[in-house]
């Protein structure tokens, strides 16, 4: 029997299978902390049938959030305002603007808006609107500042972590409840404080079982 | 003349030949090693083609239900489990007599595991691919399969929940694969050197120069692989156990009737060492006569896996047994409900008599010597036990899940054609899996038989002299 | 071939010295009349205490009987050489049971003290409607008696039968017994499994009538071949001491022993593991009861004990390869392991009469001497009556020179 | 001898396992050292013969199984109990009643991986290119030939002679191999 392979094959061998094992080892170590959750801009920001800007309504003009989103104290869900809302001022207010005509349309027909929903969680999770602001969970936690916004775009990951973050530790994220829409809110103490006191007096007690969300 | 071939019999009585004809070691490799190098034949790409178009059809059945989703299963509530996990399980259970053999009957020195271990080591690392397909089709978003193993996800940012059986299942089966493979490859190493010092193509020595990675067979190399090989069947043993034993515990951890047994682990293990024999019978039968290996894999080997399919036929009679008997013991009306309604007599009593007819009926006719060694009528015997345990997890999951606790959540459970071909495929990608291992690998262990014969030729002059001692004679050259 | 071995000259006599046999002779007789001398006293003091502590010394001689039975069953069906040189003293451990069914009298006399459902007033109280029905038909006086009759004497003839067919040998060196026996175990190892279970299902397991597990018998079958082989061990390892028999057990039949006893520990741990863990996981009130009795007061450190003694600590103890071949390691594992099993079935009986905790008392030691010295005289009858070593056995002679690879 | 730098050993082939066995003895008698037998199968005893110590493979598996078994500890505690906290079913956030299985299965992975992995590397595997393989019988190896070579780094060793002793134990063959 002759060699079939030459004498640096052996060599060559546990080379290889090194440069694989370093190689593999630090693609892994890059995918870690890259793809790290952490890392991953939420950052949805689809375009909108009529170019409504938060920042002018909510922001400038100053109107509640609770102005148009009527139903986030009162049901799971929160309400995307009718066309009727809408006209409420606009039937006067820059009644002829080329902007607003899907609006007035929509209004017209008696058919919504089609806005494009941002907030979106998946039908598994059972997400009660009412239960966080009436526990005095500020807008601004989920949404972040929708009062500076233009356009709309989605600023936390909402992901299960993310949840539970709050869910197990909630007293930094608790405010009294007439300050829930108010996106600029300062409080004068450690806002910890002032939410461990709500805590204490509503009897908050966010689940953090598995069936608390997925029922 | 007589009396010797009379001694003979009663040599064979003591201790089983296993093998026939008196081969030499060069025999030995020739026989096991000419199935691999003569011109591959016409009947082979027939088989492959056959085979290979069934697993094909299960892909196209995969590719229907990603698409879908899984509805295309006949799995309703309350029967959210349906042919899914009763195939896996199945697989998984086939999977459990390679590692038997490799590993268990090892540590007992059962020494006629030599010629079959290699053959019933790959029906396993088969099974198990089976059955890993299907964990990965249940969860519904294959492409997030990896969810399964300890990585934390990139978008939920969280862990798997360590506290449940599913996860495992997960370790288990994954080390069990892993596991099997090594101990599989190791075996194997030294075989494949043969293959290498026989070739004859260079393509041929080439590559089995690498994948026997140098073996030299050396004083050193045994030593240290002889130690492997015990280390591994040590722990093969265990691990063995260990995977149906937590398969058992995804149905036994819950509060199901029917379910909720502490017999489940023991009785689950032996159902599967059950249904594997089975399966290496039936395929052992089949490839001894095609490939003419007959005078290595002998009619004791056939006997005795078929004295192990009875024991372990007897221990799934066992446990069944017991659930019943328990099930009144117990006077729990919702034990009693599952055993004496939901299966004897309810809408799958034809499940569950079946099951009982082909596993513990069926193997009672190995009491006779007479029909463990008739080729043919074992080979039947082996397909029914093997339908016996597919029925026998189908009517576990079924049975129990189809009365829910309230009787307006009652149902029934009906395989579609997406259940039923892609469960058939299965068979063909375990054979197409066969067909090649066949093609290119040794499909007995060269060097165990070797070992074996040269240990056996040792032993001879203890027969001699036991047969001689019992008609009151001293043996020849008695002088030992 | 000549891969010889180079062994001693074997000079081992299978017969037992007269001077031995007296000295082991007034030793168990000693043991015996000051065992059951002191267990009628206990009786004379409190029925109760006599019958329970009587209880646990029967059932760990018994679990040890049966134990010895199965393994002496399937040395016969793989044909096993390497244990043959052990096997007489395997069948004379199983030849004990004819000698506990006269020893099962007391436990038959003691129902009233032992189960709560052989008072009619306790059945009268069943609210649960199928289980009426298990009190009429299964759990009552007289169907205890007709089962334990029926156990007692399908065990003593397969045991006699076993027994008889091996000695049969020992002179002619025929060839049928062999072939005889292995027939013989293949259905008696379905049958014993079976009578086993269902035996530790009356005798123990009922004592909490209410309480379940299909698991119990294979606990109790594990356990007691667990008990088994260390008594056999510590039997050769005495019968060392004394001479007997040392070319014939070497080291590496001690070396199989050894992994007998380890694998059975390993063997046992996932029993009892496996029925605790369904139990805790899935949390049923019915069925955690029996772990919450044994986690109320001291008996919580008894769990422990099992825990860390009967498992952990053999494991380890027993895990080396050099451990196994070293015979004073395995002197002590042998003593260590009896009393684990004994500590076990003590673990399963009490904690039914004693629910706050756990209280010794001299009559277990009493009971266990009288029992224990009974089933041993019995032993130590037959040991003169028969060769050591079934000496005529086609595979004795390999099983002499058995090596581990 | 100027060219012992470039011979491996002088090979001995024989017939029969008793053969080599004897043979092997009979080496270590006549004083010679560096000895490599080379089998198709693992012969009974051959390692006593060459006075070859116990492989050390199983203080590897034992330590792998170790590092097993911590990692299924770490992970299960850590995961659970400390980065993902979360109630299920009532269960602990930690306990060893549910952490059994993996803690099991984990230690048999690694401890596998430690067989395995520790026999190829006791063994110097893979190793493509060896000596042996210069020698034209090399194949019957694997086949039913049992093979003694006396190593050119044995003080002892001398071609002629060495070759003289190997044909006097009965080897059918014999051939110096090169580097």
């Amino acid at each position: 029997m002759a060699q079939l392979f030459p004498k640096k094959i052996d060599l060559m061998i546990r080379g290889v299978g090194l440069a694989v094992a370093i190689g593999a080892g630090v693609t892994a170590g890059g995918m870690l902390l890259l793809h790290h959750p952490k890392k991953i801009e939420p950052g949805y920001q689809p375009t909108q049938p009529i170019a409504y800007s938060h920042k002018l309504h909510a922001g400038n003009l100053g109107m509640d959030c609770m102005y148009c989103h009527n139903t986030v104290d009162k049901s799971s869900y929160a309400a995307i305002p009718s066309s009727q809302t809408c006209m409420n001022c606009h039937s006067k207010v820059k009644a002829q603007s080329v902007v607003l005509e899907p609006l007035r349309k929509s209004y017209e027909a008696n058919e919504p808006v089609p806005w494009v929903k941002i907030h979106r969680l998946p039908d598994y999770a059972f997400f009660n609107h009412s239960a966080h602001v009436n526990s005095g969970v500020s807008c601004v936690t989920c949404h972040g500042r929708v009062d500076q916004m233009i356009e709309v775009k989605q600023v936390q990951p909402l992901t299960m972590a993310w949840c539970l973050e709050c869910h197990r530790n909630p007293a930094a994220h608790i405010r009294p409840a007439e300050f829930v829409t108010k996106l600029d809110w300062k409080p004068e103490r450690d806002p910890a404080e002032i939410g461990r006191e709500i805590i204490v007096k509503k009897k908050i007690n966010p689940p953090v079982n598995c069936s608390g969300c997925h029922r | 003349m007589a009396q010797l071939t009379h001694d003979q019999e009663l040599k064979d009585k003591l201790s089983a030949p296993l093998a026939y004809g008196n081969p030499n070691f060069h025999d030995v490799t020739e026989a096991v090693s000419i199935i691999s190098e003569v011109k591959t034949h016409r009947n082979w790409y027939i088989a492959l083609a056959i085979t290979g178009s069934i697993t094909g059809m299960m892909g196209l059945m995969i590719a229907y239900l990603i698409v879908t989703g899984v509805g295309v299963w006949g799995n309703n509530a309350p029967v959210g489990w349906g042919w899914d996990i009763t195939n896996f399980v199945f697989w998984i259970g086939i999977g459990h007599a390679g590692t038997l053999i490799s590993a268990i009957l090892f540590l007992f020195r059962q020494k006629w595991r030599t010629s079959i271990n290699r053959f019933a080591e790959a029906m396993t690392l088969f099974a198990v691919a089976c059955a890993a397909i299907y964990p990965g089709i249940h969860v519904g978003r294959p492409w997030r399969a990896y969810w399964l193993f300890p990585i934390p996800n990139e978008f939920l940012d969280m862990w798997q929940n360590f506290r449940s059986p599913l996860l495992w299942d997960v370790f288990a089966v994954s080390t069990y694969g892993t596991v099997s493979a090594l101990f599989w490859y190791v075996g194997l190493v030294p075989d494949l050197a043969t293959f290498r010092d026989r070739a004859k193509t260079k393509a041929r020595k080439l590559s089995f120069a690498i994948a026997s990675l140098g073996w030299r067979g050396s004083a050193t190399h045994w030593k240290n692989y002889e130690k492997a090989y015990m280390i591994l069947a040590g722990l093969s043993t265990p691990l063995v156990l260990s995977v149906h034993t937590i398969v058992s515990f995804d149905f036994a951890t819950s509060i199901l009737p029917g379910w909720h047994t502490t017999i489940f682990p023991p009785y689950f293990v032996a159902g599967a060492i059950f249904s594997g024999f089975a399966m290496v019978v039936t395929l052992m039968v089949i490839a001894r006569w095609i490939y003419k290996v007959e005078h290595l894999v002998t009619m004791t080997h056939l006997e005795n896996m078929n004295k192990v399919i009875l024991a372990t036929g007897c221990i799934v009679g066992y446990a069944y047994a017991t659930e019943f008997f328990i099930a009144w013991y117990s006077g729990n009306p919702y034990e009693s409900y599952v055993f004496f309604v939901s299966r004897a007599t309810g809408p799958y009593w034809w499940a569950y008599w079946s099951m009982v007819t082909c596993n513990v009926i069926s193997p009672q006719f190995f009491w006779f010597k007479k029909l463990r060694t008739n080729i043919p009528f074992m080979f039947v015997i082996s397909i029914i036990v093997n339908i016996g345990m597919w029925f026998e997890r189908f009517v576990i999951i079924a049975t129990s899940l189809h009365r829910d606790f309230l009787p307006s959540s009652w149902g029934y459970f009906r395989p579609t054609f997406v259940d039923i071909f892609t469960f058939i495929g299965t068979f063909g990608l375990f054979l197409t899996l066969f067909v090649f291992f066949t093609r290119f690998l040794p499909i007995i262990a060269i060097g165990e038989v070797k070992g074996m014969m040269a240990a056996n030729a040792h032993e001879e002059h203890y027969l001699d002299e036991a047969v001689a001692a019992s008609q009151g004679k001293e043996p020849v050259g008695a002088a030992h | 071939m000549s891969q010889s071995h180079h062994h001693p000259v074997n000079t081992d006599s299978y017969y037992i010295p007269d001077a031995i046999w007296d000295r082991g002779r007034n030793v168990l007789g000693a043991m015996f009349l000051l065992g059951w001398g002191a267990a009628l006293a206990g009786y004379g003091q409190n029925h109760d205490q006599f019958f329970q502590s009587y209880l646990v010394a029967f059932f760990f001689a018994f679990s040890i009987a049966i134990g010895a039975t199965l393994f002496t069953m399937i040395q016969h069906l793989t044909g096993s050489a390497w244990s043959v040189p052990v096997r007489r003293i395997m069948e004379n451990i199983m030849m004990s049971l004819p000698v506990l069914g006269l020893l099962f009298i007391p436990v038959a006399l003691g129902l009233h003290s032992l189960y709560e459902w052989s008072h009619p007033e306790f059945v009268a109280k069943e609210v649960m409607e199928l289980k009426k029905g298990v009190y009429t038909n299964f759990l009552n006086p007289k169907m205890f008696y007709i089962r334990a009759v029926a156990y007692f004497l399908i065990w003593s003839f397969w045991a006699w039968k076993l027994y008889s067919n091996s000695k049969s040998q020992d002179t002619t060196k025929a060839l049928g017994p062999t072939f005889a026996n292995e027939k013989w175990s293949a259905p008696g190892m379905l049958l014993f499994f079976l009578s086993g279970s269902l035996a530790s299902f009356d005798w123990v397991m009922s004592l909490n009538p209410h309480w379940y597990s299909t698991m119990f018998g294979v606990y109790c079958l594990a356990g007691g071949a667990w008990g088994f082989f260390a008594l056999l061990t510590f039997i050769f390892l005495r019968f060392r001491a004394n001479g007997i028999m040392v070319n014939s057990v070497t080291t590496e039949h001690y070396h199989d022993l050894g992994k007998w006893m380890f694998a059975l520990t390993v063997f046992w741990a996932y029993i009892a593991f496996s029925q605790y863990m369904l139990i805790w996981y899935a949390n049923m009130p019915e069925e955690t009861i029996f772990f919450k009795m044994r986690r109320t007061g001291s008996w919580e450190a008894m769990s422990g004990v099992l825990l860390f003694g009967h498992f952990i600590f053999t494991f380890l103890l027993l895990l080396a390869r050099n451990s196994k071949r070293t015979l004073n390691v395995l002197r002590f594992a042998t003593l260590w392991i009896l009393a684990m099993h004994y500590t076990d079935v003590y673990w399963l009986v009490m904690p039914n009469f004693h629910k706050a905790g756990i209280a010794f008392s001299w009559v277990d030691l009493a009971t266990l001497s009288a029992v224990m010295s009974t089933v041993g005289l019995a032993f130590w009858m037959r040991l003169r009556k028969a060769p050591l070593a079934p000496i005529g056995d086609p595979r004795f002679k390999k099983g002499l020179e058995f090596q581990n690879v | 001898m100027a060219d012992k730098t470039t011979i491996h050993g002088m090979v001995g082939d024989f017939d029969s396992p008793d053969q080599l066995m004897d043979a092997i003895r009979a080496a270590r008698k006549a004083g010679y050292t560096k000895l490599e037998a080379y089998t198709p199968f693992p012969i009974h005893g051959i390692d006593d013969a060459m006075g070859a110590k116990p492989s050390i493979l199983g203080y590897i598996v034992v330590c792998c199984g170790a590092v097993g078994l911590t990692i299924a500890i770490l992970l299960q505690w850590w995961t659970g109990a400390v980065a993902y906290p979360l109630v299920i079913s009532g269960k602990p956030m930690f306990a060893f009643e549910f952490a059994i299985p993996i803690i099991f299965e984990l230690t048999v992975l690694l401890s596998a991986f430690g067989a395995v992995f520790g026999m190829f590397a006791l063994n110097g595997l893979p190793k493509l290119h060896h000596p042996l393989f210069n020698y034209s019988g090399a194949e019957g190896i694997t086949d039913d030939r049992f093979v003694l070579v006396i190593e050119a780094g044995d003080h002892q060793f001398d071609a002629a002679g060495t070759r003289e002793f190997l044909l006097a134990q009965g080897a059918a063959k014999t051939e110096l191999i090169e580097e």
